[in-house]
């Protein structure tokens, strides 16, 4: 019971969804039916992320217990929680949706693009570091990216307008083929990765007994 | 100080915190990223609160539909993977997860697979010779790249050699994806400068 | 049938059928050689070093949920995890699992749970080892760095789905020094992991980490019907470009029914 | 050799540095160095050209906080053409925080006289990604009963004669990821056979350009902030993208710089190791 049983919610869950992908209009009854499966997907995943944060909210608990240096900076954590449950809720133009509005735009949003702009930095220093035509494998690599970078700036026509039809043969043609060839292997893959949960063949995430 | 006014300075002040990270890992970087862990996780649960009154409790209350019980139980029974015990309780809505998302995966056999094939099928016969060497990367490229793949073939001299034509494809292929990303990384650096110099300093208009 | 997906179909359960013929092949142990690929052998090593410096291993299943179509990708960084834990747990070793996907926790974290008690290390298993951080791409991100910096992390594995924040954590990881092994299907994030990454599993590569590392017969006659559907579509590629060359467009056709 | 091996030695904060000076240096100062405009950009004005005064144009704001500063300035620039031509414009978003945008759009140009209603309204953000698109392509009013400001979308004049995507002449979506011009095409294009204009992050662009060339998008913004740039400079709307070219170009030029001279310093090494090699063998 323990383990035939959700193998078999799976392997029901798989096949429905297939099912209802090849041969929908032969049973149209079974759209629905699979369509109200994936919400259930979504639904089971929201209620998912009450763990995940119960799982953030024990680790911290741990680090504040245990006298970790940073052990503070858990309380800044749990406030940040706090603050956005308090007032995520809010009416809008009301004065707790102005707290809200000021965390959400004033901290939450420019932490998430400042983050991201920072990898620009990381592409500079990889670009010293790991950009070499060690071998003839590295220079095939290399190349296209340098026409590609020079063919996408305003500057490089300015030096040559063959930078921009190089870069955009590349992106093209030699990134198409190359993307196609992942893709055709990797979809591959997915489906005999899917094949072998369905049929409950690799079942390690039962953990236990 | 307006609450505009209150937010661009935040602003500024977050630029501040994650640049320092480029100079060194930092405690003022960590509190930012404290802070920035915990307003997602609250956002987040605001967000899935909201999906599962939408989703889920409002079909069953104002509709009754009540069917949509079995995930809200199957979303609980998640929860028992807190206790070692109980553990395996959490292993039926996960089965059911698992399903969920291989069948979905496994949809790729048409976007990834056939289409990508019948999109490769092109004549060889182009526009003048650079025209027929272009077709000829799109189609022979993607055929040779796939040679890399192999696993279980016992490997010839044929086989090895369109491996390694097909591994240059693949790498020219990563160059010119890497080569068009630093445009956009870089765009998002040109962006937060001028939210600093625009917004933040009032130097440009 | 849904018009346009005959042939979709078709391929669709000729495949499975390989890949049935091959797995009871695999059975009475008929395996195919696999070729060496170099990105998972070095797993191993990765993990020895973490060993030898006495400082945790950081593994990464990829940053989607569970429920969606990135799935295969994550459970492909499942399956590799279930390798690094029991290595982990033989070695004593500092394990850090960081998760971005609140349906993928719960999942992570029994794996985890049952690659110790297979060691017979079920007692040694910590809450830290598998830590949700953030579903918020760059929340995650930075949470990452941060474990990385402060724990000194001397390994750090991604395989499975990754978005922008790919880049970030790979030269993070070369930053504190650590040895990295990354992987993905994600094409277009395949190109920073290639470029700043020690070893990289390219697309179909990271499928193949299960079978390679349990050297479980099944999913190593799995391998051999994927090398298959690889060989039939490029006869497919090239037969039909000549076909079209000709001016004889049937292969396009049966493919669009 | 001397300065490639300082080069190669310097602390890689010297670089972010340097990278930081050129990327404000002409922001503050610009160069003007000339843009051009590509096929595919002068496909997409094209594509708004064609609308006469009075019809409606959906804008899809399918972006993330992350990536959103790359395609928002081609949004804003395509929704300031279109409105200075008369079009009316309905704005949605299919992915949360896109939603953000889209509101602030709205307020912007009210403030600028247009009226909210008539000329430009925002029905709000669905959740459900590509079954979202899916219903409402087939009947709007079922996924926005009411828009972002809790009205029934009936009571509008804009929304009059509005029931599905066909009654659309246009359809423009910004992306930064899922669900993007793929999941359009799939569920709008091929079933109601509106004309679909996207607008994509520098790293999507090449991945959609087979769409543009198939002829199921109409135009395509393909490259991030470039794309954007190329349009405000067609239309002659210079704004923030014209601003940031200059920028672009030497921040483009300044890594180039670094792989090249890394590739030397490479060169160089190995050269004195083969000499040390052959030295060795000589002792």
């Amino acid at each position: 019971m323990k383990k035939e049983v959700p193998i078999a919610i799976g392997f029901l869950t798989a096949v429905l969804i297939l099912f209802e992908y090849f041969f929908k209009t032969a049973v149209p009854a079974v759209s629905k039916i699979a369509t109200d499966a994936t919400n259930w997907g979504s639904i089971v995943s929201a209620i998912a992320m009450g763990l995940a944060a119960a799982n953030l909210i024990i680790i911290h608990a741990r680090r504040i217990r245990q006298r970790h240096p940073d052990a503070w900076m858990s309380w800044v954590l749990y406030a940040g929680i706090l603050v956005m449950l308090l007032t995520g809720f809010a009416k809008p133009k009301t004065a707790t949706a102005n707290i809200y509005s000021f965390f959400f735009d004033g901290l939450y949003l420019p932490l998430g693009t400042a983050m991201f702009s920072i990898m620009v930095f990381f592409i500079a220093s990889a670009a010293r570091r790991a950009f070499r035509a060690r071998n003839l494998d590295a220079a095939f690599l290399l190349v296209p990216g340098l026409l590609v970078m020079l063919g996408n700036a305003p500057i490089g026509r300015l030096i040559s307008p063959w930078f921009p039809k190089a870069s955009s043969w590349f992106m093209n043609y030699a990134n198409v083929a190359g993307n196609r060839a992942i893709m055709i292997g990797a979809a591959l893959g997915m489906v005999l990765t899917g094949f072998r949960v369905i049929l409950g063949i690799d079942r390690s995430y039962f953990g236990g007994e | 100080m307006n609450l505009a006014t209150a937010k661009v300075w935040a602003g500024a002040l977050c630029v501040f915190a994650c640049y320092s990270f480029l100079w060194k890992e930092n405690r003022f970087f960590r509190v930012f990223q404290n802070l920035y862990v915990g307003l997602a996780a609250g956002y987040s649960l605001v967000v899935n609160f909201n999906n599962v009154r939408r989703q889920a409790w409002g079909p069953l209350t104002t509709k009754g539909d009540i069917w949509v019980i079995i995930p809200m139980i199957f979303g609980i029974m998640l929860f028992a993977r807190l206790f070692r015990k109980y553990a395996w309780i959490a292993r039926y809505p996960m089965a059911f997860l698992m399903g969920l998302g291989s069948a979905l995966s496994m949809k790729a056999i048409e976007s990834d697979f056939v289409r990508q094939i019948q999109a490769s099928l092109i004549s060889w016969k182009g526009v003048g010779l650079g025209g027929t060497l272009n077709n000829l990367m799109l189609s022979l490229g993607t055929a040779l790249a796939l040679v890399y793949f192999f696993f279980t073939f016992k490997p010839n001299v044929v086989s090895n050699a369109a491996g390694r034509v097909g591994r240059w494809v693949l790498m020219l292929c990563f160059g010119a994806a890497f080569g068009s990303a630093v445009q956009g990384r870089l765009s998002l650096l040109i962006s937060q400068m001028q939210f600093m110099l625009k917004d933040w300093l009032h130097l440009i208009s | 049938m849904v018009a346009g997906k005959q042939t979709t179909f078709l391929f669709f359960v000729l495949f499975l059928a390989t890949a049935v013929y091959y797995m009871t092949r695999a059975k009475v142990g008929k395996l195919p050689a696999v070729r060496r690929i170099p990105g998972l052998d070095a797993i191993d090593e990765a993990i020895g070093r973490a060993t030898e410096l006495g400082r945790p291993v950081f593994y990464v299943p990829g940053r989607t949920e569970i429920n969606t179509a990135g799935a295969a990708q994550n459970i492909a960084g499942l399956e590799v995890l279930s390798h690094v834990a029991k290595l982990t747990a033989r070695y004593d070793t500092e394990l850090r699992v960081a998760i971005a996907a609140a349906s993928v926790y719960p999942v992570a974290e029994a794996i985890v749970q049952q690659s110790y008690l297979e060691e017979g290390k079920a007692d040694k298993v910590k809450p830290e080892m598998v830590q949700f951080l953030s579903n918020e791409q760059f929340a995650f991100a930075a949470a990452g760095l941060s474990i990385m910096n402060t724990e000194r992390t001397a390994s750090v594995i991604m395989i499975g789905e990754f978005q922008a924040e790919s880049m970030m954590l790979v030269e993070g990881a070369a930053q504190v020094g650590a040895v990295t092994i990354s992987g993905t299907a994600r094409t277009a994030q395949i190109p920073f992991f290639v470029a700043a990454s020690d070893y990289t599993l390219i697309g179909e590569e990271i499928f193949a980490g299960g079978a390679y590392l349990s050297k479980d017969p099944i999913r190593i006659g799995n391998l051999a019907a994927q090398d298959w559907g690889k060989l039939v579509s490029m006869a497919i590629i090239i037969i039909g470009s000549l076909m079209v060359t000709f001016g004889n467009k049937s292969m396009i056709n049966w493919l669009k029914k | 050799m001397n300065a490639l091996k300082w080069f190669g030695d310097l602390d890689k904060r010297w670089l972010y540095l340097l990278l930081l000076l050129v990327v404000v240096f002409p922001l503050l100062r610009p160069l003007g160095i000339p843009i051009d405009v590509t096929a595919s950009t002068s496909q997409f004005i094209a594509a708004v050209d064609k609308l006469a005064p009075g019809d409606r144009m959906l804008l899809v704001f399918d972006y993330s906080i992350g990536g959103g500063p790359d395609v928002d300035p081609q949004a804003q620039v395509v929704l300031a053409h279109a409105l200075s031509r008369g079009v009316r414009v309905v704005e949605v978003a299919f992915v949360d925080t896109g939603l953000n945008y889209a509101v602030k759009t709205v307020e912007l140009w009210e403030s600028k006289g247009k009226v909210y209603g008539t000329d430009i309204i925002c029905l709000g953000y669905a959740t459900g990604v590509e079954t979202a698109i899916s219903a409402f392509a087939q009947n709007i009013s079922a996924v926005f009963p009411t828009d972002v400001r809790g009205k029934p979308i009936g009571s509008y004049p804009i929304m009059q004669g509005l029931k599905t995507a066909a009654d659309f002449k246009l359809i423009t979506e910004f992306a930064t990821g899922i669900p993007g011009p793929a999941e359009w095409i799939r569920q709008v294009v091929t079933r109601f056979k509106v004309p679909l204009g996207c607008g994509v992050v520098a790293v999507m662009g090449p991945q959609n350009v087979p769409y543009l060339q198939s002829g199921q998008l109409v135009g395509l913004l393909g490259g991030g902030l470039k794309s954007a740039a190329e349009y405000e400079i067609a239309v002659k709307m210079p704004g923030a993208a014209t601003a940031a070219m200059d920028a672009q170009s030497l921040g483009h030029l300044m890594i180039v710089l670094f792989v090249i001279l890394g590739n030397l310093l490479f060169l160089v090494e190995r050269q004195e190791r083969r000499a040390a090699k052959v030295g060795g063998v000589r002792a």
